[in-house]
């Protein structure tokens, strides 16, 4: 098993998946010669040449609109929007078409394509470039919210997204990619979308995470259990949407305690569902109100404030603490 | 390179080969068979009198909002025709008779109108997407299916419509765009019938005639008189030809109108003149060609009769099919349906509690 | 006094506003000669001229970006998007820039524009004419997102929206637009953004609504007060976002028991971050977990079932009798 | 009306004054002011100097991401150069140079290439939109600019900058549109300098130029050599002239290159040849220009010297300055700030929450 990053693991689900099935297509802006502004897709066009992957003009509209097309003639297109904070431009691709298809035909056509696109702050990037809005995609019915946490399982989710029937949004913690390795078969490996994963047992109080938000929160909870002797359960969602709540309700059921964290702004995000869902599932064991650790209601700062918008394990453990202290 | 004139290689043309007076410009006379003239013929009739059974049938509350077609009858058909039934289509929401022409059932049609999803399935056999509402929003699904079939290296071809107002949409431009860069085999039928609601085409864009959009991404235009179903089928003809070659997209603008309201729920007096409607009745595009086809003994009076008579037949009984249809139809739990290929647990559970409710809704309904 | 539909009191305001104030401008598609299709905006191509009152190319995003532009002059735009279900040609023009004009320039630019829209269903409508995606917005820093439920509230809400210095997302329920008729005073009235109301007072239950669920939430209090003699106090939101959780907190605090109400999809709804307010700040006062009466997690289907998809007073009712029995 | 082509009335022409050896087409030469010439080359120098060190800089990792406009400095002081304070500027991301002759402070640029916000304030006097990330998206603002312009009746205009990558955005698509329709006093200035990141600009469009994209909105259009700052001036006149005249928009690209890296995150050798950088290298625009003003005893090589020294002091002045200045910025409970003009109260709860965070964490940092 190779050591891998982020970036390498997922350029191996992309090569594999091709070398698999050659309705799946990538595309984009600069995602052939150049392999990618952060070159996830590096190599692939010498591999499987300009056929299959398709440097775009710069339209995100247009990638969205035309890989919509392929997929309703069969292809399995998996585009890459350079950042998150351009999706906006083919928001309504999705909104309106990507996610409707197969309702909208009764299943006769369907649209199996995946959108690729680095999210999230921390890598000192300038504006648009930082951004974390996973919740507008999970509030969309027909579409699928994956956010992985490293190499391993970003790369199998990533081969479980492409393989997916439905269409799905990939989000690619930037601050990830390259911060650390890990073992990751050569070997084909897949993990369930809309399954969460215990990654961290406990039984005092529950943590609730995802992407790059996973680390601050293990530390956080090593932190707990060396300064404090506190066991923290950690969850790992995942795949935000649709969202399981399996685990973290029949956590929450045990521990009766639990911190939500995500680096997008509080308000409306995707911690307000979690919390809801312990609201209808665990009210009658919670033992204090549930904390959410998140990024402000502001837009998230140009990088010299950026450390101080996003949740650190020391904002997770005083949560924590507090949680605890109810 | 001191100040000069660009010089744009690409040729913008306009055609018209039958004159608003049923006149015909025997030079550019296509070579049509008989049969074909009377199916174009079928294919347009079919959809003026739908159109005003489905605009009776929306004025008597039968079905909803509807957009009729009347005046675009050439355009839609001199299009269509061309395509095989591999080839694929890909409408907006004006485009009735050209799904009809593809294979719709008049049932579905009704049944959609009813707000019945029911009525957007398709058939696996055809190749037709369904109705797009989002204005230009689709002229992109077109690119990429023509990608596709390159990809796939058949000789497939996609057809996509839309009108004069799409043209102003971010995907209009996109879509052109990357249709020049991938040459895809896609044909750009753009409706231009005078009004995009209530705005008017010289209010829509400044530049003189849609075609010439063309030359912004290097593709070959052709401008027709869209109430000319000849011209729109020879312009047609060359654009599937040459698509089908490998030799790339072409715009078509068929120059039209909107003879009625934009939908049923739309006062068309509130913002155009009797006098305009009027000149443009004049311009009829089904009256042109029957005229055209009378005086070259294609068709008699009488065999015009016959044909009336019998689509006003299958217009009834489509009526009369998707009427009953649609009693046993819109079971409310069907709405779950078809999110996803596997519906998730959440939303099981969502379809669960929605079930227990209706059960006890009934209850109570039966108890009181 | 007059009686005036939901339109009427709309048209009123931007007449007044126009009137008052020459730096008011009404743009998009069909707001001319055509009034709006759903004639908000007739009569004032009459007294305002084409100068004032803007038939644009069908173009959402351009509609927006020139709305921004206008803005950054001192103009005070107040553009029409046809229905909601086609803002997200111009989402980007929202997230990426009016949001975030007053921001990036520290104060120095601002986007006092308003962007209306029809929004919701029960009006027997094509696809996308339907849809209730309040929450994309609120989730958006430096965006107002407000949702009259009557005339009379309309009427001051837009005035106000378009008096605000910040950019205003206006939605408007055209199941309202034509449902009932209010006095609405002749007279300038103003109703302050980011405040909710207290719109029936009550000691044993809260429910909290906005927009065109205030109907069916109102009939389901005096249904609940008519037969089971549950006195239910209700909360119009009327701002989704910024989100004024003083009255209903404070009301939670009393009545212990609450149903949150929206027409939008369930999940990453609105709703969850009410539910979240309420956790976070009348935990140790809740007698009963918080239920959400929603949409459900899929498109809204076409007409002949959307009524079965719009909450309405049977289902609030039982609702809040479960919450009561808890 | 038979098939013929359509006659487009819109001109597209093509202009190129200083070829690349700095040899002067005499009957094209225009007649700028001597001083006006010397502070075309100072504004075009400084760019290239500033450019220069702010590499280095950012190589020294004192300054984060930053857009390199080396080559492209004729295409952008060329044509703001006309602008007068009272029109406005609408810039994408890489027209430091062209910012900068605008008043914006180089203290500023440093400050923001730091990743402080307060290097995108814009002092009151200044009629310069901050710089725009989402390619294309700008355009819009600049129409909507220009129709509040023409709506109060001033005669100022403005000008909007833009890559040939943003011409494929729908956005650049609906914003010539609209400017067609209003008229809006706008000049659109398309920097094509061959590259979108890696894509080359004849995969980012089929149109043999982006200039002719004008003929789309009915709009004159006109091509200059973008490396020749006498051309781009002229074109920029003519343009503005027109704007100011109730004559509405022009697109004007300027053929030009980016000599450098798209940003100091780029490795441009993956993508393209070391030969196409040289073949451009020889066009430089600053050599070009010097070569004319030295031939026409405009300038001296001591003049010229003496020049670029007041210009490598400025920089040096402006970041000791800048960086003096950031020590004291960076407060990070500012990010609360200009969210709305009055902080809502949940956003204030946040702020109070943040403080005695920060306070606590102080405090344990004294303690720990
Ligand atoms: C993106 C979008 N914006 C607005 C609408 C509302 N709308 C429906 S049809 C229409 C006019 C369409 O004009 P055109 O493209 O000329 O087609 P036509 O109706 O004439 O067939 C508008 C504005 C829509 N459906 N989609
Ligand atoms: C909407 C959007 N998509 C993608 C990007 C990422 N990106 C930044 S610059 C750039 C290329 C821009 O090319 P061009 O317009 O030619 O300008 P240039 O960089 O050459 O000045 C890309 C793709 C972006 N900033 N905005
Ligand atoms: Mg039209
Ligand atoms: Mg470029």
């Amino acid at each position: 098993m190779a050591k891998l990053t982020m970036v390498q693991a997922l350029n191996l689900a992309l090569q594999q998946e091709m070398r698999n099935d050659d309705n799946v297509i990538v595309l984009g802006e600069d995602v052939g010669l150049d392999g990618g502004v952060f070159r996830v897709t590096e190599g692939l066009i010498q591999e499987f040449g300009e056929e299959r992957v398709v440097d775009t003009p710069l339209a995100e509209s247009g990638i969205v609109g035309m890989s919509i097309g392929m997929s309703l003639y069969g292809l399995k297109p998996v585009c890459e929007i350079q950042f998150s904070g351009f999706t906006y431009q083919n928001f309504h691709q999705i909104e309106n078409h990507a996610a409707r298809f197969r309702w909208r035909t009764q299943g006769r056509y369907t649209v199996p394509m995946v959108l690729r696109s680095p999210y999230g702050g921390g890598v000192r990037a300038l504006e648009h470039h930082s951004e974390s809005r996973e919740a507008y995609w999970a509030h969309m019915p027909g579409i699928k919210m994956v956010i992985p946490s490293g190499p391993r399982n970003a790369r199998a989710l990533l081969v479980s997204a492409i393989r997916d029937p439905d269409p799905v949004i990939f989000f690619e913690s930037k601050a990830l990619y390259r911060a650390f390795r890990e073992e990751v078969p050569e070997k084909e490996e897949t993990l369930p979308l809309g399954k969460s994963q215990v990654v961290r047992e406990g039984k005092d109080l529950t943590l609730i995470a995802y992407g790059a938000m996973m680390r601050p929160t293990l530390e956080a909870a090593t932190e707990l259990q060396e300064k404090l002797g506190v066991e923290a359960e950690v969850i790992d969602l995942l795949t935000v949407s649709p969202l399981d709540d399996t685990l973290f309700v029949k956590s929450v059921l045990k521990t009766g305690r639990a911190v939500v964290i995500h680096e997008a702004p509080r308000s409306f995000g995707a911690g307000a569902e979690i919390v809801s869902r312990l609201m209808e599932k665990s009210f009658y064991y919670l033992e204090a109100p549930i904390e959410r650790v998140t990024g402000y209601d502001v837009v998230i700062p140009l990088y010299s404030r950026e450390k101080e918008y996003l949740p650190n394990a020391h904002r997770i453990t005083r949560a924590a603490k507090k949680v605890l202290a109810a | 390179m001191p100040r000069k004139n660009i010089n744009i290689s690409d040729k913008i043309e306009t055609l018209s080969i039958l004159d608003e007076h049923g006149k015909l410009d025997e030079d550019l006379e296509p070579d049509i068979p008989e049969d074909e003239l009377i199916k174009l013929l079928r294919g347009m009739l079919l959809g003026r009198k739908f159109d005003e059974r489905m605009l009776n049938l929306q004025r008597q509350g039968r079905i909803g909002t509807f957009a009729p077609i009347s005046g675009q009858e050439a355009a839609q058909i001199g299009a269509i025709a061309l395509l095989r039934s591999s080839d694929w289509m890909v409408p907006a929401f004006r485009e009735t008779a050209a799904e009809i022409w593809r294979g719709r059932s008049l049932e579905s049609v009704i049944i959609y109108n009813s707000g019945y999803c029911e009525g957007a399935q398709i058939p696996e056999n055809l190749n037709n997407l369904p109705i797009s509402v989002p204005v230009g929003s689709q002229i992109l699904h077109a690119v990429g299916l023509g990608w596709a079939m390159k990809y796939r290296k058949v000789d497939d071809v996609v057809m996509t419509i839309f009108g004069d107002g799409a043209t102003s949409e971010g995907d209009f431009h996109e879509a052109l765009n990357f249709a020049g860069v991938f040459q895809t085999p896609v044909i750009f039928v753009c409706q231009n019938n005078q009004w995009a609601i209530s705005i008017p085409v010289h209010k829509q864009t400044r530049s003189k005639t849609l075609v010439q959009k063309a030359l912004a991404y290097g593709l070959p235009g052709i401008q027709v008189d869209g109430n000319d179903v000849l011209a729109v089928y020879v312009a047609a003809q060359e654009a599937v030809a040459r698509a089908r070659a490998g030799g790339g997209p072409t715009l078509i603008e068929c120059v039209t109108y909107r003879m009625t309201m934009h939908t049923t729920a739309d006062d068309p007096t509130r913002y155009r003149s009797d006098e305009e409607v009027e000149m443009w009745r004049k311009r009829d595009p089904i009256e042109r060609f029957q005229k055209y086809l009378l005086s070259r003994g294609t068709l008699s009076r009488d065999k015009l009769e016959g044909l009336e008579a019998e689509i006003l037949t299958q217009i009834q009984t489509a009526i009369d099919q998707a009427e009953a249809e649609m009693t046993s139809l819109g079971d409310p739990v069907d709405m779950f349906d078809h999110s996803y290929e596997q519906m998730p647990a959440y939303l099981m559970e969502q379809k669960k509690a929605f079930l227990a409710e209706l059960d006890e809704s009934r209850e109570e309904a039966d108890n009181g």
